[in-house]
């Protein structure tokens, strides 16, 4: 149940994940992510259809590529700027179900925002992972300032970063890349690319049929990785974070990946995509390729799978029901942690804590 | 005369100007076969064609800086960023290039450039899909700053903005595309860049607003008129450049000056006003004048007892007019 | 106590802190080998290596961003921006970014962050090498924002500045870096953000300046104290969070109020002080608050007669002060 | 003594140029072009040093490749975003003399800005010449929005800009060269990579020994060439215009040149260059090694070299007393064209016409 920690040695595992040094237990824990953050993200959409809660923004169909991916990091120790749709991937670094229903309910014990942030927003400092904002691609520089650091303080750290495809064609990412590139940083660029940003199609967005091309011109290697394929995800990202742990620089992995749902819930996608594609798309789903895999290898058993399905089930009831009863944030805790209130000196500083106008 | 919501206005005023004028163009994320987020640009695909109405890559900096290059090259481009709060990679495109090219040139090269953004809270949008930016752009000589608060004056300004000869950011607040309606006229107006209009007479207060705040300000105004305080609402429309006689001529009849604004109080467009009120009317003012404006906070928090918290409403602002009258 | 530069205040805190705190880091173009184009960062590279000394590539959105998640990852960066002029393509990763982290987070990550540049005019700059933006962040919540205007501040705040746990924007008046001297004392002193300073005390006429124009306003204050008007100078040094009681004491006392800033007047930073006294300090108010800004032109003209036109000087101050006096 | 114009078609020259379809006066005048443009530089530096004018900076050693490509465009019809050492592209394109040196003094006639500017910002409306500003890299943006608009109208023009290497890492360069290759828009884009961002070696600004090698991440042409062979820049940027021309694209082209000044006046280069590597880079200067070539080709004459030297100092000695004696700017204009004001209305607008405040 826990991202593997690539600096303790592993006894070699026999079957499906033996050239990858995985366990058993370590797909199946892989799979249960997989099918934990697929069933938290349609519970969102439930909800939201259901009135309970505005707004979703959804993971569906990125959920393969983000939990092979983060497999290869140390949790507690390396470091993940995600983005929105980043649930499987935090999920698999620390967070809860119930601290992603947080989010969604946007309620004062969300961990990510206390209810400050529209969902989708994560982040977790308990768990190295960074707060999400909206404006794309901007967490790049996050991440590579976060590597920066890991080298100078010599911590081992690596950092990793995810977006959309569309988002990898902002200015901070080629700032991004090349600074990293220039300092052959502990960093890994994950693209997430699910053929739209929003509705505009990738040939209208990335002038190149993969981002993955991106990074000979900087001198890092590109891979391209089918994200319905999750141990081919996690053998890539295992080959980058071993780079990047021996001072061999970035990585930039591009996930081929699906959105099995309109952009977000404001957005209606049969406006701009065929029934044929999305029909086609689905075909391409990490989930049930990974749990046929599982079943074939004699690994996901019919009595694993029916208790993790229960266990699922169960899980994603008491998220809702806990989050849905948590009380909403203190509208006089809304001034608050505009600044740092933890000042040094023995009187308070200047501006105050939390109690007015800041300006 | 037709009745309109707000963002029909808009989406009108695109297809009769881009009818008139085959150099004006449309560009920006999603605004093509999804017609925008919010659809202020729906059927103009169809319409016009690829050539005409862009759906750009995700990179608000190209969508500025390739329009100032469009419209240096004969064009009129119509730059939609999609939400205000993503016009920040855009700021220096906006700030150091498109505000200063005419003056930089000496008059030889101008950029005939519309920025259309939706801003503005209330929406359940959060910290990056609520903000109202006027006051970074405001402060920039060189640049023209529109916010419309009906159809009417959505389709006069819009039509002024795109005929202009400078860059133009045009400000269209999110809540009121589909809850504001009005009637617009049929015929060919145009409403000018640099003027207010006094929506409301009254005499003991003016209340000072632009976009939806000017709604709210008329709202305020009613109310208190029930208690007997006579308000004039002054909606700017334009704030860049301020039509400052309308302002003064308003505050040295009534003596009382209150602003309200949606942004963070402090260096808020406010603030600009306030001082000028402050310094011209000095003589006038039988009271301080008062600015009812955001909490300064890093932005409209999502919770919407939170939000609620941050937004200025009629009923705040009645409250200050209560208080400025009693003065 | 040691008679500097201003530039040699800000060149030997940086060493001080850097040798205080490891975690302290140096990073901009051309701070390593070259020193700084103003060589505020002399010496540096040759004591603390390249690890904490970074010439980074002429990227100012990667500088700014990369610091930020330096910051949360255990660093306090001190990130130079070669002019003020350039930061505007940080301008997302500082308002959208680094102003927010703190609160989107609910307190959960901070960005102990400084971003130096220097700013302003009179130095044959031009549009692009003159440009004072102290308005553009100071209008935002979640920044603070220091222009300190002697050694002794400059050294004081800057401590006080790296040492903060919340970015910190440190403007520094390039004309200054040599041309103003001062003794510092040697010992571990700080000056906390966030405290104006009576630079001047007086009785008629209160200015409110900071940066260079604090050092023209005890100028001004010089000419105009031999024809008998008493001013009181307020030297802001932080502008956000603002010391209003500062403010508020020394206008309340004198019954007027100058402002002066040397960038375009139209919604510049002096607009707020403006407003806040206006309201504030409304019953003590003997005269219209006061303001003696740039013109509103998109940047300081190059030719020196057109750069003399610009620049607010201690004679337009003076100007405005009898004017003011007179009232 | 003008670009060609490839619409044109011309007699096949013998010699030289013959290949490239070059007359031996079409040679001179690209030597010409070299030798006043350096001509006119080393003035600039004569003065700032007797205190004339106050800043200066220089395009010395960019000059071949500013001439050998800017040759290949059309003048009066194609358009050039240059940028701050771009005077020998400026000159090609139809700046005279006259006109650098009226920047140089910031006079009241300088067309580029009228004296607003700093020495460097050069623009010149009649000539398609757009105004250069000072953060780096915007003007790629606007030679792409150029194009566009060549394309959107059907005007066959092809749209040029040029900046440094270390320039070429600005966000702005990624978003504007994935625009143009996925509109194939007529652009071309010239990265003068004299190695050094003012003190900063390109291998601490660019992660990769060739910026042209970051062409193949957006599907556009990437090309080298030396910056010190006139011919190989306008063969390479025929090519390239033939290319946009035809609708197949943008090219990148990356032209290898020195520095042979400091940054600009106000640095002192040795702190930072060894003396052997300044001394090396001057033997990769174009003026000499193009002399050389059309000498030995019998192009340039000693008849001909002697009257183009004499010719050259008269042009210069003639600019520089020409700008000297000109007025500065009047400061009751300083107001004026902070917005259009050929107002079509009757009544001026409300802003007024350069009389006050706009705010
Ligand atoms: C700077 C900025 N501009 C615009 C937006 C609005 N927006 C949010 S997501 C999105 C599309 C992102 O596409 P992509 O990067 O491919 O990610 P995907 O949503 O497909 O996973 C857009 C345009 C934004 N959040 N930030
Ligand atoms: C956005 C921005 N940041 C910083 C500067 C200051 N600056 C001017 S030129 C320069 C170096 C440019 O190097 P390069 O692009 O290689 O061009 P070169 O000067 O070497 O020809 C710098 C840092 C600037 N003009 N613009
Ligand atoms: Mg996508
Ligand atoms: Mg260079």
């Amino acid at each position: 149940m826990t991202a593997t920690d690539p600096t303790k040695a592993k006894a070699p595992a026999a079957g499906l994940g033996a050239d990858l040094g995985l366990s058993d237990e370590d797909l199946l824990g892989m799979y249960r992510m997989v099918a934990l953050a697929r069933a938290v993200d349609e519970r969102m959409w439930i909800l939201n259809r259901a009135g309970r809660i505005p707004f979703v923004i959804s993971g569906q169909g990125h959920e393969g590529a983000q939990v092979g991916v983060t497999w290869a990091f140390q949790r507690g120790h390396d470091w993940i700027a995600p983005f929105y749709r980043s649930i499987a991937m935090c999920m698999t670094f620390g967070m809860t179900a119930r601290d992603i229903m947080l989010a969604q309910y946007a309620k004062a014990s969300d961990p990510s925002s206390g209810g400050r942030q529209m969902p989708g927003h994560y982040g977790d400092r308990r768990h190295n992972l960074l707060s999400v904002s909206s404006p794309v691609a901007t967490q790049i520089l996050h991440a590579v300032g976060i590597a920066l650091a890991a080298k100078i303080r010599g911590t081992g750290q690596v950092a990793l970063t995810a977006m959309g495809e569309g988002s990898s064609n902002q200015g901070d990412v080629h700032e991004a890349l090349n600074f990293a590139a220039i300092h052959r940083l502990p960093f890994i660029f994950l693209v997430e690319n699910n053929g739209y940003a929003i509705s505009v199609p990738a040939a209208m967005e990335v002038s190149v049929p993969d981002v993955a091309m991106r990074a000979a011109g900087y001198g890092i290697p590109g891979v391209v990785v089918d994200g319905g394929d999750v141990l081919a995800c996690y053998a890539a990202a295992r080959t980058a974070v071993e780079r990047a742990r021996a001072g061999d620089g970035p990585t930039l992995i591009e996930a081929k990946v699906i959105r099995l749902t309109g952009h977000s819930s404001d957005d209606q996608q049969t406006k701009y995509r065929s029934d044929e594609e999305l029909a086609a798309s689905k075909g391409r789903d990490a989930l049930p390729h990974f749990r046929d895999q599982l079943r074939a290898a004699g690994v996901l058993t019919e009595a694993i799978e029916a208790a993790l399905t229960a266990e699922i089930v169960a899980i994603v009831d008491d998220a809702t029901e806990f989050a849905e009863a948590e009380p909403d944030p203190d509208p006089s805790t809304a001034m608050r942690w505009v600044y740092a209130e933890d000042w040094p000196a023995e009187t308070p500083p200047p501006w105050g804590f939390g109690d007015g106008s800041h300006g | 005369m037709a009745l309109m919501t707000f963002i029909e206005a808009i989406r009108d005023t695109l297809a009769l100007e881009m009818r008139r004028d085959e150099g004006v163009i449309v560009l920006g994320e999603d605004v093509g076969r999804k017609g925008g987020v919010f659809l202020a640009t729906d059927g103009l695909w169809a319409e016009f064609g690829d050539d005409r109405v862009i759906d750009t890559p995700l990179t608000e900096s190209m969508i500025v800086g390739a329009s100032i290059g469009a419209a240096v090259n004969g064009l009129r481009p119509v730059a939609e960023i999609q939400f205000a709060d993503f016009i920040h990679p855009a700021f220096n495109q906006i700030v150091s290039e498109a505000a200063r090219m005419r003056y930089r040139s000496n008059n030889t090269v101008g950029v005939p450039l519309t920025i259309r953004a939706p801003y503005g809270g209330g929406v359940h949008g959060a910290l990056y899909h609520s903000q109202s930016v006027e006051a970074f752009f405001t402060h920039v000589p060189g640049l023209k700053v529109v916010v419309p608060s009906t159809p009417h004056d959505a389709r006069g300004l819009l039509r002024s903005a795109i005929r202009d000869d400078d860059p133009v950011l045009f400000f269209e607040h999110k809540k009121m595309y589909r809850s504001v309606r009005g009637e617009v006229p049929d015929g060919e107006f145009v409403v000018p860049l640099g003027r207010a209009r006094v929506t409301h007479p009254g005499s003991q207060v003016t209340v000072i607003a632009y976009g939806l705040m000017a709604h709210y300000a008329l709202e305020a105004a009613d109310r208190v008129a029930e208690e007997g305080i006579s308000v004039e609402v002054v909606d700017l429309r334009t704030l860049r450049p301020l039509d400052k006689d309308t302002v003064l001529t308003s505050v040295r009849k009534t003596g009382k000056c209150l602003i309200a604004y949606e942004d963070n109080r402090f260096g808020g467009y406010g603030a600009e006003v306030a001082a000028i009120v402050a310094e011209e009317a000095f003589d006038y003012l039988d009271g301080p004048v008062t600015r009812i404006a955001g909490p300064d906070v890093p932005g409209v928090p999502y919770n919407h007892v939170l939000e609620d918290w941050f937004m200025v409403d009629p009923e705040k602002i009645a409250a200050g007019i209560r208080k400025l009258a009693a003065y």
